[in-house]
C-alpha cells in the first residue's frame, strides 16, 4: 500500500498550456524515490501541484488513504508531509534560528518544538553553529541545509526534496546528499527531483522517468540507472 | 493593418467615424440653440482631448500619471498668459503643448527609471508643485485670483468668440487629435508601446528602447493634455488654479477606467458619461465624486476594461464573433 | 575563420555569490556552438550578460570585433545577436504574425522614422516566409497565447530569425518538446547554419548536443572546464564528474 | 528657537513616521501602495470627532474608532477591494487606491461637512518649561506617544508568532506559503494593523490640522515620501523618513518659504530616487 499516491495529474500554468498530461506516481512509505527526466518535463511542476502550490485541472492525489487534491499546505504540513523547494528559499533577514523556527508554524506545543528543534541541532551541527546569524549570510550549501533543518522540524512522514543540489559545488553537493543518505537511513520517506540523476539513483529505491509531462519509464532505481535507453537519453552515457 | 485581420475593419473604421462624425455635427444642430449646452460639449470635448493622452500612457504603455492636470494647466497658462499678452492663439497653442511635452520628457527622465509607485509618486510630487507655483507666483500667475479675460482666438479671420463658433474650433482639434492618436497607434511606435506592455523584456530583446519609447509615450500624453489645457483657457476666458490640482488628475484617471483603459473609444465613452451625468441628474457635484469613484472601484474588480468593453460583451454573446478593434 | 562572439573573462555575481566565474571563449562565423554544464552552472546567465540583460560585473564581451560589455539589449539585438529563452518570451496578445512583425520593426531606422514609414508589405513578406518555413503558417492570425508550447517555441525562432541575425543564441530549444518537433527544430537550424548562420546554444538533450555542435563548452560552476569536439567532450573524465557526480 | 523648531519638525515627522510605517507594512505584505492612507486618516479623525462631539468620553471615542476604523479600513478594504485586485498589476491597485481616496474624501465631505473643525486639544494647553525652552504640550506627547506605538508594534513583529509571519510573507512569499503560513490571513491582518495605526496619528495630527475632509491627503502624500525617502521596505526607512521629512519641512518654513517647503521635500526625493532608489536605508528587492 502506497503512502502517497498521485493519478493522472494534468496541470499547468497557464489556461492554454499543460505542463503535466497525466503523471502518475506512488510512494511507498520508508522508501526514497526519484523522480528523472529533461528539462521541461515537468519534474518542479508536479511538485507544485503535490504540495498544492499548482491546482491540479484533472487527476486525484490520496495520502496514507485520504484524499488530498489540492490541498493547502498547511493541511499536508499537518499530515506530516514537508516540501524543500528548488532555490533558495530562507528567510535572509531573520536569525537561523527563527528560521527553523518558522518551519514549525503550524505547530502549537512549545516543548515538541523545542525538542525538536535540539534534533535538529545534532543532525546539522552547522545549523547550532550559526543559530544567532542572519539566514542571508548563509553560504548556498549552508541555506540548503537549513532548509532541510527547517523541513524536518514537523517530523515528517514524507518529505519532497527539488533539486537540493542545484547551484551548489561539487563538495557542497556531496555534503548534502551525505545529508540526505543520513536522514533516509534514519527511516523518512522521501520523494526527490535531482539534476545529479546518477547521484540520485544510486540513493533511491525506485524511480520514475517522465518526459514532456507523461510517465515515461519507471522502475526500481537500479534497473532506471542500468537501462540503456534512460542511460542514453538522460545521463549521456 | 487593414488587410490582416479579418473581421473587416473597413467597414467598422468607416462606422466608428460616421457615428463620430455624426455626433459631433448633429450637437449644433439639436443644442446649437442654447449656448450653454454648447459650453459643456466644448468642455467634453476638451477633456477628451487630455483622456486620449492620458490613455496612451496608462491604457497602452502601462506607466501611471497623476501628473496630467498640471500638464494641462502648463497648456492653458501658457496659452492664457500669451494671448493675453497680445501674442497669437495659434502660436500659444503649440508653445504651450511643447511646454507640455518637454515637461513631460523632464519628469519622465527620472521616474522611469524606477518602479510604477515611483512613477506615481514622482508625477504627484509635480502636480503639486505646479499648483503651488500658479497659486503662489501672483506676479506671474494673478496667484488665486486668477487670469480674466481670456481672449478666444479667431481662425482666418472668422471670429470664434461665440460659444458656438468656439465649439467647432474644439470638435477640429478633437478630430484632427484623434487622427494622430490612431496614426501614432497604428504606426510602429504603437506596437512598440504595445509590446512594452505586453512584454518589456522581450520587446527590449527585438530592439525596442524601452526608455525611448516609455518617454514618447508619456511625453506625447502630456502634450495631449498640453493642447487640452491650452484650449480650455480660451473656452472658459478665464482660469485659476483652481482648475488644475491634483485630484483633477485623480478624476482624470477615473474617467479613462471608467471608460475603458487601452481602449481607443475607452476615451470618448470616460470623458462624456463622466463629464454628462452631473449635467442631466442635478445636485451637488461632490455627490458625482463619491458615485464615480465607486463606480470605478467595482469596474476595476469586475470589469476591467470599463464601458468600452461592453460592446465586447455585445460582440461575444449575441453576434458570436470577435470584436473590432479600432487599433490593433 | 573570424570570431563572430568572443568573451573574455566574463564575470557576474548577484551578492556574494559568483554564477559566472571569469569565462573565456569564442563562437567562430559559421560555428555551431554548444555550451553545456549542470543547472546553476551559469550559462542563462551568460546569456543575459551577452545580450545586455545583465550587466556583467567583469570582463567584455565582442561580437564581430566590436565591444558590447554594457550596451543596452536593444542595441546588441540591432548589431544582430538574437536569442531565444528558456521560457517562451512571446507578445501573449498579439497575433503570431503581428508577433514577428514586431520582432523586426527596430531592427533598422531611426527613431522617428519608424513613425512614417507606413508600407510594412515587406516585413509581412518576410514573416509568411519564415512561418512557413517554420511549418506554422497555418496559425498566422491566432493570438499566440494560445499557441501549444512547441509552437510557441517555433514562434520564438521565428521571431529571432525575422532581422536576419547573425548570431542566434538558443537557450534550451529542446526543453519540453517532444522528439518529431525536435528532430524538425534541428533540420531548421542546420539549413540556417548552411545558410551562413552562427549558433550558440544551450541544451541539456545530449544526443542533439552531440550530434548538432561542431564545439562544445562545458561550464560547471560558473567556469569553463571544457572546450573541444563533441567526441573530446564525451571522452572528457571532467564533464562527466560534473555531469554525472561519479 | 532652534531647538524648537527642532522638536516640533521631530513632533510632525514623528507622525509621518508613524503613518510611512503602516505604508511600508502594507507594501511588505501585499506590494500595496496605498494612496488612500492621508484619507483612511482623515475618516479615523472625523469619527473621533464625532464621537467626542456627542459627548462620548475621549479614550472611549478613540476606542471606538479603533474598531470601526481595524474593520472598515482594515478588513473590509483588504478583502472587498484589495483581494480581488491583488494578482494584478502595480498600476491596477495604485488606480483602485486612488478611487478609494476619491470615495473616502468626498462622501466626508457630501454627507458629513466640507468645512474646517476644531478638535479638542486633548493634551492641554499649557507648554512646558525646560529653563528657557518652552515646548508645546502637542509636541511633546506626540513624540511620546508616536514614539511608545513604533517600539510597540516593533516589539509585535520582532517578538511574537503573528509578527514572524508578517516577516516571513515580507521576506519570501514562497517560503512562507510552503510552511504554512496563509498569506492571505496574514495580510488582512496587516491591513487591520495599518487601519489601527491610522487611527492613533490621526488622533495626533487633528488637534494642529483641525478636522477637514481633506486634512490627511498631504499627510499621506508626506508619509510616502517618508518611506521613499527612507526606504521602502524597513520599518527603520520609514521612521529615519519621517523625521526627517518632518525637520526639513519645519526649517524650510521657517527660513525659507512656507509655500514652497513641499519643494524642498520634493527635490529631496528626486535626489534620493535618482541616487539611492531602494531609500536610504532601503534594500534592493527582486
Amino acid at each position: 500500500m502506497a503512502l502517497l499516491k498521485a493519478r493522472n495529474i494534468v496541470a499547468g500554468y497557464s489556461k492554454e498550456l499543460d505542463i503535466l498530461n497525466g503523471v502518475s506516481l506512488d510512494v511507498k512509505e520508508g522508501t526514497m524515490v526519484s523522480i528523472i527526466g529533461p528539462n521541461g518535463a515537468g519534474k518542479s511542476t508536479i511538485f507544485r501541484v503535490l504540495f498544492g502550490l499548482l491546482p491540479a485541472r484533472e487527476g486525484t492525489v490520496t495520502f496514507d488513504g485520504q484524499d488530498v487534491t489540492n490541498p493547502s499546505p498547511a493541511e499536508l504540513l499537518r499530515l506530516g508531509i514537508t516540501f524543500v523547494p528548488q532555490g533558495r528559499h530562507v528567510f535572509p533577514l531573520m536569525t537561523v534560528r527563527e528560521n527553523l523556527e518558522l518551519g514549525a508554524y503550524i505547530r502549537k506545543d512549545r516543548k515538541g518544538i523545542q525538542k525538536d528543534l535540539e534534533r535538529v541541532y545534532d543532525l546539522f551541527p552547522l545549523l547550532r553553529e550559526r543559530s544567532k546569524q542572519k539566514g542571508g549570510s548563509l553560504s548556498g550549501g549552508e541555506m540548503q541545509t537549513l532548509e532541510m533543518g527547517r523541513a524536518m522540524l514537523l517530523n515528517p512522514r514524507l518529505m519532497f526534496l527539488d533539486e537540493p543540489s542545484l547551484g551548489l559545488s561539487p563538495i557542497m553537493a556531496n555534503e548534502v546528499f551525505d545529508k540526505i543518505e543520513e536522514i533516509r537511513s534514519a527511516g523518512s520517506t522521501m520523494l526527490i527531483v535531482e539534476q545529479n540523476a546518477d547521484r540520485s539513483l544510486k540513493m533511491s529505491d525506485y524511480a520514475y522517468v517522465l518526459e514532456t509531462g507523461c510517465n515515461k519509464y519507471e522502475g526500481p532505481a537500479e534497473e532506471i540507472r542500468n537501462n540503456e535507453e534512460v542511460k542514453r537519453l538522460y545521463l549521456g552515457g | 493593418m487593414a488587410n490582416r485581420s479579418n473581421n473587416k475593419p473597413i467597414v467598422w473604421r468607416l462606422l466608428h467615424w460616421g457615428i463620430f462624425l455624426g455626433v459631433i455635427g448633429l450637437i449644433p444642430i439639436i443644442f446649437g440653440g442654447n449656448s450653454y449646452y454648447m459650453y459643456v460639449a466644448t468642455l467634453i470635448g476638451v477633456y477628451i482631448i487630455t483622456i486620449m493622452g492620458l490613455n496612451l500612457t496608462i491604457g497602452y504603455t502601462g506607466q501611471i500619471s497623476l501628473g496630467h492636470a498640471a500638464f494641462m494647466g502648463l497648456g492653458a497658462y501658457t496659452v492664457a498668459l500669451m494671448t493675453l499678452n497680445g501674442y497669437s492663439f495659434w502660436l500659444a497653442l503649440p508653445l504651450g503643448a511643447s511646454i507640455a511635452f518637454v515637461a513631460g520628457l523632464i519628469l519622465g527622465l527620472p521616474a522611469l527609471r524606477v518602479k510604477h509607485h515611483y512613477l506615481a509618486l514622482v508625477t504627484l510630487g509635480f502636480g503639486t508643485v505646479i499648483y503651488l507655483f500658479l497659486s503662489n507666483e501672483h506676479e506671474i500667475t494673478g496667484g488665486f485670483s486668477g487670469l480674466p479675460g481670456i481672449p478666444r482666438p479667431s481662425f482666418f479671420g472668422i471670429n470664434l468668440s461665440s460659444n458656438i463658433a468656439f465649439y467647432f474650433l474644439v470638435a477640429g482639434f478633437l478630430v484632427v487629435l484623434t487622427i494622430m492618436m490612431l496614426w501614432i497607434l497604428n504606426s510602429r511606435w504603437g506596437r512598440a508601446f504595445k509590446a512594452i506592455r505586453e512584454n518589456d523584456m522581450r520587446a527590449e530583446m527585438v530592439g525596442v528602447s524601452l526608455l525611448a519609447y516609455k518617454l514618447l509615450a508619456f511625453a506625447i500624453g502630456a502634450a495631449y493634455a498640453g493642447v487640452a489645457g491650452g484650449l480650455l483657457a480660451p473656452l472658459m476666458k478665464f482660469i485659476d488654479p483652481t482648475a488644475f490640482p491634483v485630484h483633477e488628475s485623480f478624476w482624470f484617471l477615473i474617467m479613462l477606467i471608467i471608460g475603458g483603459s487601452g481602449r481607443f473609444e475607452g476615451a470618448f465613452i470616460g470623458a462624456i458619461v463622466v463629464m454628462l451625468l452631473p449635467q442631466f441628474l442635478r445636485g451637488a457635484q461632490q455627490l458625482y465624486f463619491v458615485v464615480f469613484s465607486a463606480i470605478t472601484l467595482v469596474i476595476l474588480i469586475f470589469w476591467p476594461t470599463g464601458l468600452a468593453g461592453l460592446s465586447d460583451v455585445f460582440f461575444r454573446r449575441v453576434l458570436k464573433r470577435n470584436p473590432p478593434q479600432l487599433t490593433k | 575563420m573570424n570570431n563572430i562572439l568572443e568573451i573574455k573573462g566574463l564575470k557576474k555575481s548577484f551578492y556574494q555569490l559568483e554564477a559566472v566565474g571569469g569565462v573565456d571563449f569564442e563562437v567562430k562565423e559559421g560555428e555551431i556552438l554548444g555550451l553545456i554544464g549542470p543547472n546553476g552552472s551559469g550559462k542563462t546567465t551568460l546569456f543575459d550578460c551577452v545580450t545586455g540583460i545583465q550587466r556583467p560585473s567583469g570582463g567584455d564581451v565582442f561580437f564581430m570585433g566590436k565591444r558590447i560589455t554594457r550596451m543596452k539589449p536593444h542595441n546588441i539585438y540591432r548589431l544582430g545577436v538574437g536569442r531565444t529563452f528558456q521560457l517562451v518570451q512571446l507578445f501573449p496578445g498579439m497575433t503570431v504574425l503581428d508577433n514577428m512583425v514586431m520582432a523586426i520593426q527596430e531592427s533598422e531606422g531611426t527613431i522617428l522614422s519608424r513613425l512614417f514609414q507606413i508600407d510594412e508589405s515587406k516585413d509581412v513578406r518576410r514573416a509568411i516566409e519564415l512561418l512557413e518555413f517554420l511549418n506554422i503558417i497555418h496559425l498566422k492570425n491566432e493570438v499566440a497565447k494560445n499557441l501549444s508550447y512547441g509552437q510557441q517555441k517555433l514562434l520564438d525562432l521565428g521571431m529571432v530569425l525575422m532581422s536576419d541575425p547573425k548570431l542566434i543564441m538558443l537557450d534550451e530549444p529542446m526543453a519540453g518538446v517532444n522528439a518529431t518537433l525536435g528532430r524538425e527544430i534541428c533540420e531548421r537550424l542546420v539549413e540556417l547554419n548552411d545558410r551562413g548562420c552562427s549558433f550558440l546554444v544551450i541544451e541539456h538533450n545530449m544526443r542533439m548536443v552531440m550530434g548538432l555542435c561542431h564545439r562544445i563548452v562545458v561550464l560547471d560552476y560558473g567556469k569553463k572546464i571544457a572546450e573541444g569536439s563533441p567526441d573530446e567532450i564525451q571522452k572528457n573524465e571532467q564533464v562527466m564528474a560534473a555531469y554525472f557526480g561519479g | 528657537m532652534f531647538i524648537q523648531l527642532v522638536v516640533s519638525g521631530i513632533s510632525i515627522g514623528a507622525i509621518y513616521a508613524l503613518v510611512a510605517i503602516g505604508f511600508t507594512l502594507l507594501w511588505q505584505a501585499s506590494r500595496t501602495v496605498n494612496f488612500a492612507q492621508g484619507d483612511f486618516l482623515t475618516v479615523s479623525a472625523v469619527l473621533m470627532f464625532i464621537l467626542v462631539c456627542l459627548g462620548v468620553p475621549f479614550i472611549l471615542a478613540l476606542l471606538v474608532t479603533v474598531g470601526i476604523s481595524a474593520v472598515l479600513l482594515g478588513y473590509v478594504v483588504k478583502r472587498g477591494i484589495i483581494q480581488p485586485l491583488i494578482d494584478r498589476s502595480h498600476t491596477t491597485i495604485i488606480v483602485a487606491t486612488i478611487a478609494l481616496s476619491f470615495l473616502a474624501s468626498n462622501s466626508i465631505s457630501t454627507f458629513w461637512s466640507a468645512q474646517c473643525k476644531p478638535f479638542p486639544q486633548i493634551f492641554g494647553m499649557t507648554p512646558y518649561r525646560f529653563g528657557s525652552i518652552i515646548l508645546s504640550r502637542q509636541h511633546v506627547w506626540t513624540i511620546v506617544i508616536a514614539i511608545a506605538l513604533i517600539l510597540a508594534i516593533n516589539l509585535f513583529i520582532q517578538r511574537t508568532k503573528p509578527g514572524k509571519a508578517m516577516q516571513a510573507v515580507a521576506q519570501n512569499r514562497e517560503a512562507a506559503k510552503i510552511l504554512g503560513i496563509n498569506i492571505s490571513s496574514v495580510t488582512t491582518m496587516v491591513f487591520v494593523m495599518n487601519a489601527v495605526i491610522v487611527v492613533f496619528a490621526a488622533m495626533l495630527i487633528a488637534p494642529v490640522y483641525m478636522v477637514r475632509f481633506d486634512m490627511g491627503a498631504q499627510l499621506g502624500l508626506k508619509a510616502f515620501y517618508s518611506a521613499t525617502i527612507g526606504g521602502f521596505n524597513q520599518i527603520r526607512g520609514a521612521l529615519l523618513g519621517g523625521f526627517l521629512v518632518g525637520v526639513i519641512e519645519t526649517f524650510t518654513s521657517a527660513y525659507i518659504s512656507t509655500e514652497y517647503r513641499e519643494l524642498v521635500v520634493l527635490v529631496v526625493l528626486i535626489a534620493v530616487i535618482l541616487i539611492r532608489k531602494e531609500g536610504l536605508l532601503g534594500t534592493e528587492e527582486r
